[in-house]
């Protein structure tokens, strides 16, 4: 009955939702607001202010940067909750029963995996470095590095697999993404007086390129470092 | 207001997403299924907003060499990027969450926790 | 003619003051007993010194705190709340020695004194109240400080009193809060200093309600009937806690504030045209009544007393709803009679429960043999209550009985005399039982402590003064007649 | 000093970074962590001072990120009702303080440096929530807020805080979720994501899509400010939290959805494309269901904290009311509200924490007669408990007489009436807590002795305490702080 219930009101949701719908703007056409207004100011000046030829990277790191300040700041939380809730736990049964450790990967599996790791690393650092000139960025780098991270855990024994997170300095690698990037912004208050600002004159442009690159560097390995810890730690090891 | 719709059909098809995702999270009694539908509603919203951003035969906003006039909006593409990584938090969250229940209280089915309570 | 005049803040803060220290003073009962003291001295001295300025028609204010424009915390001293400060400030010195006397072997007096002042000084508080906000503020602080000492005993008899205690106050006091907020929105002010700041343009309706809400809720603490019920329950708490709440504070604030609301909120004229006072009268006659009624079957000393108050109570609540100036003098005059008739007659319970341990009125055989010198204080008490002439009482049915006559309700000036007949029925045969049965064990003369008697006789005293010199300018009388002649714009 | 604009970006960027560097400062013992923590809330503190003096000055002042003039870039906007940073800050920094012995005792010591770093994102998160001008922004540090609140709540390790913790997410994402969707729509019917120009751009845009997205933005702060029919998960949490946890929850995490409601006003007020009638008249029903049911279910709890997060969802209704009846005397109440009953709600559940650190005992049978051992902490809560209930002296009173006098001002006396006796509602379970300690005797009379709290707890409690009463004293202070921006908020109604 319960079931029924709840199919009514999601298929009456629906419906209410699907007359909005039909009311916004027309869908792909160059006349919605949001195409003629903020979004054509960016396609427009983008390159030429912002000094990168990607126009979504320029937004997020120029543009609207405090949002990606925001956004490193919430896979950090994410780290810090799951560390919270997983670590120092009171119950004795302290063995990590998850079926990583039991099924060990197939020959197969750990041999392309250890062969393809190098080129996955490669290509993962190239996105990182090309995120203004390329698609890519620091999101999408540090993703790939942290899936490989991962997939070498998978496959690597114990031992090795956790000499790939150096174990010393991770408190701070793992929240290497904010501090560069509030660090780039505090650069740009001293050096401009304005809070993660990026100079728009011509003769700069390497500057901006630098600080670019500093930030994608920073967002790539952080992001790396969080995902694989998060993996790390669901997994029972520390 | 059907033309309309029909013209409008990718926002149409992220509310039909949206509303499995919601069934999901209130039906489903196994915690891990409940926070699977809150995925699926997550990416049903940033499709819809991506959607905004999309033009009749647009390219895609990088200026380099060989991109033609009507670009893409990047600004919904820039917001859907802090959206997904979003998402991933929350579900790295419950996830440490649900391994914790089960260590705890050695089952995920969300009626047995309710009596357990 | 206003004066702005610190007097009329600093009597409430003295017993403040006070509280705080007697909470600092913790076990030395020395320091206890002096604090207590000397604060009520102190207290009575400040109201005294700004009686004769009353007398003369000067009225005290002062400004404490304005958190927007018309709401705020401002203290007043027009001739009515003066009477009432006066009549509490004295009895609160009574009080105190009495209490010293009566609290001797207690345990946890440092909490019973302590909340003893703050209840006096919210008391005078609400007498001086300028606007309703202030007379909320100190209404609702009188309610919480009285919470502690009627659960005294901590038994789970007092506790179930106090819970019921708390039942009826507080929602008098919601009932008071939303009245006052309703008459700050339709009048744009609350102050008490007019007589009468609502307009008919308001609609008859909505005022009606708006006077049953501020009648109920002051009502509750008034004790008219249907809201009477904690008041015998209350009876549970220690003597001069009973004392105070039946003849100084709680229930006097109570018909304090239902004359504030006839005469200062509402205004004598405007309710003449809403004809909503008649009910009121009505309701409280039938409360004269039916209390005296209960009072004759009451067998507990203490419950006879507090049915009796209800029905005394009634009086005050009558005499204001009587709407006319005779009536309104007899109302006023009538705070300062009841209280201290009440008060002897509490004193008096408290000196036969403490010496000999007795409450049933059918043990009090022969008491008048061993106790004289109390039991002649009760007599002279009861013949007030009846209203024999040269009493204290007789001068509130006197006027009464004038002011029924005159707004032609004579049907209230018979409530008067039946309810004479009636208090006779149920005081002569305590002081028949007490001198004129023989004693069962022998009759040695077995007073109570002087910290009890004292008080008790004086109070007595007291009575007889306020019967006789009524026209005596220096007196309280004088005082009620210029309330009186305010209100009604003579 | 005061004028120098990017101190306001500054007074979000230099909690962000101490909280992140929490783990990185501390050592195992985790004092260090508490002190760094402790800091770092001070040197915000002094920020947000500084911050009001100029609000107080000058007016609603705002600062572009980057030097991106206000549509392009994202614009932190400092107004009145940003000012209850002040509230945010100095809450956070007591909680903090009061967490010294707390923390030790209630969690193992691997999670304490993380318990700190936690609270200060969640306060991070609650300040940017409350000075963005950018409604994406907004969301982002809803986010931040949000998932730093319910680690804090799982935290504690308890058997059944996981659960509650769980609950509290997927209600929490699916509130999240819904304010992003209202983003979506605002964002394609006019373009733009700053909050000012989105209210500019909003007249004349399609109906439908308008309704649905502020329906789609207040039914997320609804949840958030866990309003009746959506309030099922905070009990729960609140409950099973650590105190100074519970504390910062109740008194500020639910007031941010509140600010967001008032954000939603601002935007829905100032555009006038929307007729908020409808909406204004369930928000005010559910306030007044919320402050019954509150004070409803409060009386039958034994549990000092359930009782405590009880009367939370009845206080939002207050607020909530207050917001619905949209006169300019209940939206001041309501406002100060917000301010007010962070201070009680505080004062009474870091009370009840100390309570509960000193004896183990959770319900009112077993603090019984708790009075005399402990008389500052039993001391203060007392008077947290008269002031919630809104005894003139104390800071509950004043706004409860606004918002009862707003709904007379609009003609709904019903609401005045429900008010007042929802007060009465909170009075009974608060006299039942005061009973139980001062009246009532110790229930085994062999317990250990117990004596007063720690320093780190009494003092906290002390000052919150001292607080409610100077703030109902000087209750004048704030009430004309707020006037100004409730009037520009309802001028385009006129004037409300």
């Amino acid at each position: 009955m319960k079931r029924a219930f709840t199919i009514t009101l999601l298929i009456a949701l629906a419906l209410v939702l699907l007359n909005v719908m039909a009311d916004l703007p027309p869908h792909g056409s160059a006349e919605t607001p949001p195409y003629t207004h903020v979004g054509a100011y960016y396609l427009e000046h983008g390159p030429e202010e912002t000094g990168s030829e990607n126009v979504v990277t320029s937004v997020i790191l120029n543009y609207r940067g405090f949002d990606t300040t925001g956004e490193v700041t919430v896979i950090v939380t994410a780290l810090m909750a799951v560390i919270a809730v997983l670590t120092g736990t009171r119950d004795t049964s302290q063995e990590p029963d998850t079926a990583v450790t039991q099924i060990a990967p197939s020959v197969v599996v750990r041999f392309i995996v250890r062969v393809l790791a190098p080129f996955i690393l490669v290509f993962a650092v190239y996105v990182i470095l090309n995120g203004h000139i390329t698609p890519g960025g620091g999101f999408q780098g540090g993703t790939m590095l942290g899936a490989l991270i991962i997939a070498l855990t998978l496959v690597l024994d114990e031992r090795r697999s956790a000499k790939l997170i150096p174990q010393r300095s991770v408190r701070v690698i793992q929240v290497i993404a904010p501090l560069m990037f509030v660090a780039i912004g505090l650069f740009g208050l001293i050096a401009w007086g304005d809070y993660l600002f990026f100079p728009r004159s011509e003769e700069l442009r390497p500057i901006v390129e630098i600080m670019l690159v500093l930030i994608e560097i920073g967002i790539g390995v952080g992001g790396a470092v969080v995902f694989a810890r998060i993996f790390r730690l669901m997994a029972g090891r520390p | 207001m059907i033309e309309a719709l029909w013209n409008n059909l990718d926002y149409a098809a992220s509310v039909i997403l949206f509303c499995i995702g919601l069934y999901a999270v209130i039906t489903r009694n196994n915690l891990i299924k409940k926070f699977m539908g809150l995925n699926i509603m997550e990416t049903a919203v940033f499709a819809f907003i991506v959607a905004l951003g999309v033009v009749e035969n647009g390219d895609a906003p990088i200026m380099g060499d060989g991109a033609s006039a009507p670009f893409i909006n990047p600004l919904p593409q820039a917001l859907i990027l802090t959206g997904i990584v979003v998402a991933v938090s929350t579900t790295a969250l419950a996830l440490s969450l649900v391994i914790r229940i089960w260590r705890q209280c050695g089952t995920i089915e969300a009626d047995e926790l309710r009596e357990a309570e | 003619m206003e004066v702005v005049d610190a007097r009329v803040a600093i009597a409430p803060a003295i017993s403040l003051l006070c509280a705080a220290l007697v909470f600092a003073a913790a076990d030395h009962t020395f320091w206890r007993r002096f604090f207590s003291l000397s604060a009520a001295l102190a207290k009575l001295i400040i109201v005294m010194s700004m009686l004769p300025g009353a007398l003369k028609g000067v009225v005290y204010t002062f400004d404490l705190v304005e958190f927007t424009p018309g709401v705020g915390l401002a203290f007043r001293a027009d001739a009515l709340g003066m009477f009432f400060a006066v009549v509490s400030s004295t009895l609160w010195l009574f009080t105190s020695i009495y209490a010293i006397g009566y609290m001797e072997r207690e345990p946890n007096r440092r909490r019973f004194f302590g909340f003893f002042a703050l209840c006096v000084s919210t008391t005078v508080g609400v007498a001086f109240a300028e606007n309703l906000l202030t007379l909320f503020l100190f209404y609702e602080t009188l309610t919480i400080c009285t919470y502690p000492l009627v659960v005294h005993d901590e038994t789970p008899e007092a506790m179930r009193a106090g819970r019921t205690y708390l039942a009826y106050t507080l929602t008098g006091g919601a009932f008071v809060l939303l009245g006052s907020i309703w008459t700050y929105q339709l009048a744009g002010t609350m102050t008490l200093s007019q007589p009468g700041i609502l307009t008919m343009e308001a609609g008859r309706t909505t005022l009606t309600a708006l006077f049953v809400c501020l009648i109920a809720g002051f009502g509750v603490k008034a004790a008219i009937m249907p809201l009477h019920g904690w008041l015998p329950t209350a009876m549970v708490a220690p003597t001069p806690v009973s004392a105070l709440l039946h003849a100084v504070a709680v229930v006097k604030v109570g018909a304090f504030g239902v004359l504030r609301t006839i005469y200062n909120v509402f205004g004598v004229d405007l309710l003449q045209e809403l004809g909503v006072c008649d009910w009121l009268a009505a309701l409280a006659g039938i409360t004269i009544i039916a209390a005296s009624v209960i009072a004759i079957f009451q067998d507990n000393f203490k419950r006879r007393l507090a049915f009796s108050t209800i029905s005394q109570l009634s009086y005050i609540v009558l005499g204001a709803a009587l709407l006319s100036p005779l009536a309104a003098t007899a109302a006023i005059v009538h705070i300062a009679n009841q209280a201290f008739a009440k008060i002897t007659m509490f004193f008096v319970a408290g000196s036969i429960q403490r010496t000999t341990g007795k409450t049933a009125i059918h043990e009090f055989a022969g008491i008048g043999y061993r106790m004289p010198y109390t039991m002649g204080a009760f007599t002279v008490a009861a013949l007030s209550f009846i209203g024999i002439p040269l009493f204290a009482g007789f001068v509130t049915k006197w006027y009464l009985s004038l002011g029924a006559l005159e707004s032609d309700q004579w049907i209230y000036a018979l409530v008067m005399l039946g309810s004479s007949l009636l208090n006779a029925a149920y005081w002569l045969p305590i002081i028949y039982t007490a001198f004129f049965k023989s004693p069962r064990e022998d009759a040695l003369v077995h007073e109570a402590h002087w910290t009890m008697l004292g008080p008790t006789l004086l109070c007595a005293a007291y009575v007889l003064l306020l019967g006789m010199t009524v026209s005596v300018p220096g007196m309280p009388f004088a005082l009620a007649q210029a309330a009186v002649k305010f209100v009604f714009g003579m | 000093m005061t004028s120098w604009s990017p101190l306001l970006a500054l007074f979000l960027v230099i909690p962000l970074v101490g909280a992140v560097l929490t783990p990185v400062v501390s050592d195992s013992s985790g004092r260090r962590s508490w002190g760094w923590a402790v800091f770092i809330m001070s040197v915000t503190s002094a920020m947000s001072v500084s911050l009001i003096v100029r609000v107080l000055e000058e007016g609603p002042f705002s600062y572009v990120i980057g030097g991106w003039v206000a549509p392009y870039g994202i614009e932190l906007r400092f107004d009145e009702f940003s000012a209850s940073v002040a509230i945010v800050c100095l809450l956070g920094l007591l909680a903090i303080v009061f967490s010294r012995h707390y923390a030790p005792q209630a969690l193992t010591p691997e999670r304490i440096p993380y318990y700190y770093t936690l609270l200060l994102l969640n306060l991070t998160g609650m300040l940017g929530f409350i000075v963005t001008g950018d409604l994406f922004n907004l969301y982002v540090f809803t986010e931040i807020l949000s998932l730093s609140a319910y680690a804090l709540v799982a935290i504690s390790g308890e058997k059944t805080a996981e659960m509650a913790a769980f609950k509290y997410l997927v209600m929490g994402a699916v509130s999240s979720l819904s304010i992003l969707f209202g983003v979506g729509l605002l964002y394609a019917l006019t373009g733009s994501l700053n909050m000012a120009d989105v209210t500019s751009r909003l007249a004349g845009t399609a109906h439908a899509p308008l309704v649905m997205a502020f329906a789609a933005l207040t039914l997320g702060f609804m949840v958030k400010a866990a309003l009746f029919p959506l309030h099922i998960w905070l009990p729960d949490a609140h409950a099973i939290a650590p105190s100074p946890v519970s504390a910062v929850l109740s008194g500020l995490v639910v007031k941010i959805g509140i600010l967001g409601m008032l954000r939603v006003y601002q935007m829905a007020y100032g555009s006038g494309a929307i007729d908020l009638s409808g909406l204004n008249l369930t928000l005010t029903w559910l306030g007044a269901i919320s402050i019954v049911m509150g004070a409803f279910f409060a009386v039958f709890q034994d549990d000092i904290k359930m009782m405590l997060a009880y009367s939370t969802i009845s206080n939002i209704g207050y607020i909530v009311m207050g917001l619905g009846l949209a006169s300019s005397y209940s939206l001041i109440g309501a406002s100060v509200h917000v301010f007010n009953h962070a201070l009680i709600k505080a004062t009474l559940f870091l009370g009840a924490g100390a309570l509960i650190h000193q004896t183990g005992q959770r319900t009112l049978t077993g603090l019984a007669g708790i009075g005399r051992s402990m008389p500052f902490t039993t001391a203060a809560i007392s008077i947290g408990a008269i002031s919630i209930v809104g005894i003139p002296p104390t800071a509950g009173f004043l706004c409860k007489w606004y918002i009862a006098l707003g709904a007379l001002e609009a003609g709904e006396p019903i609401f005045a009436v429900a008010l007042v006796f929802g007060a009465l509602l909170i009075f009974i379970y608060y006299i039942r807590m005061v009973n139980a300690f001062y009246f009532r005797k110790p229930q085994d009379a062999g317990a250990p002795a117990v004596h007063e709290a720690p320093l780190t707890m009494l003092v906290p409690v002390l000052i919150l305490a001292a607080l409610c009463l100077i703030m109902g004293i000087l209750g004048r202070l704030p009430l004309s702080f707020i006037e100004p921006a409730v009037t520009r908020l309802l001028t385009p109604l006129g004037g409300g």
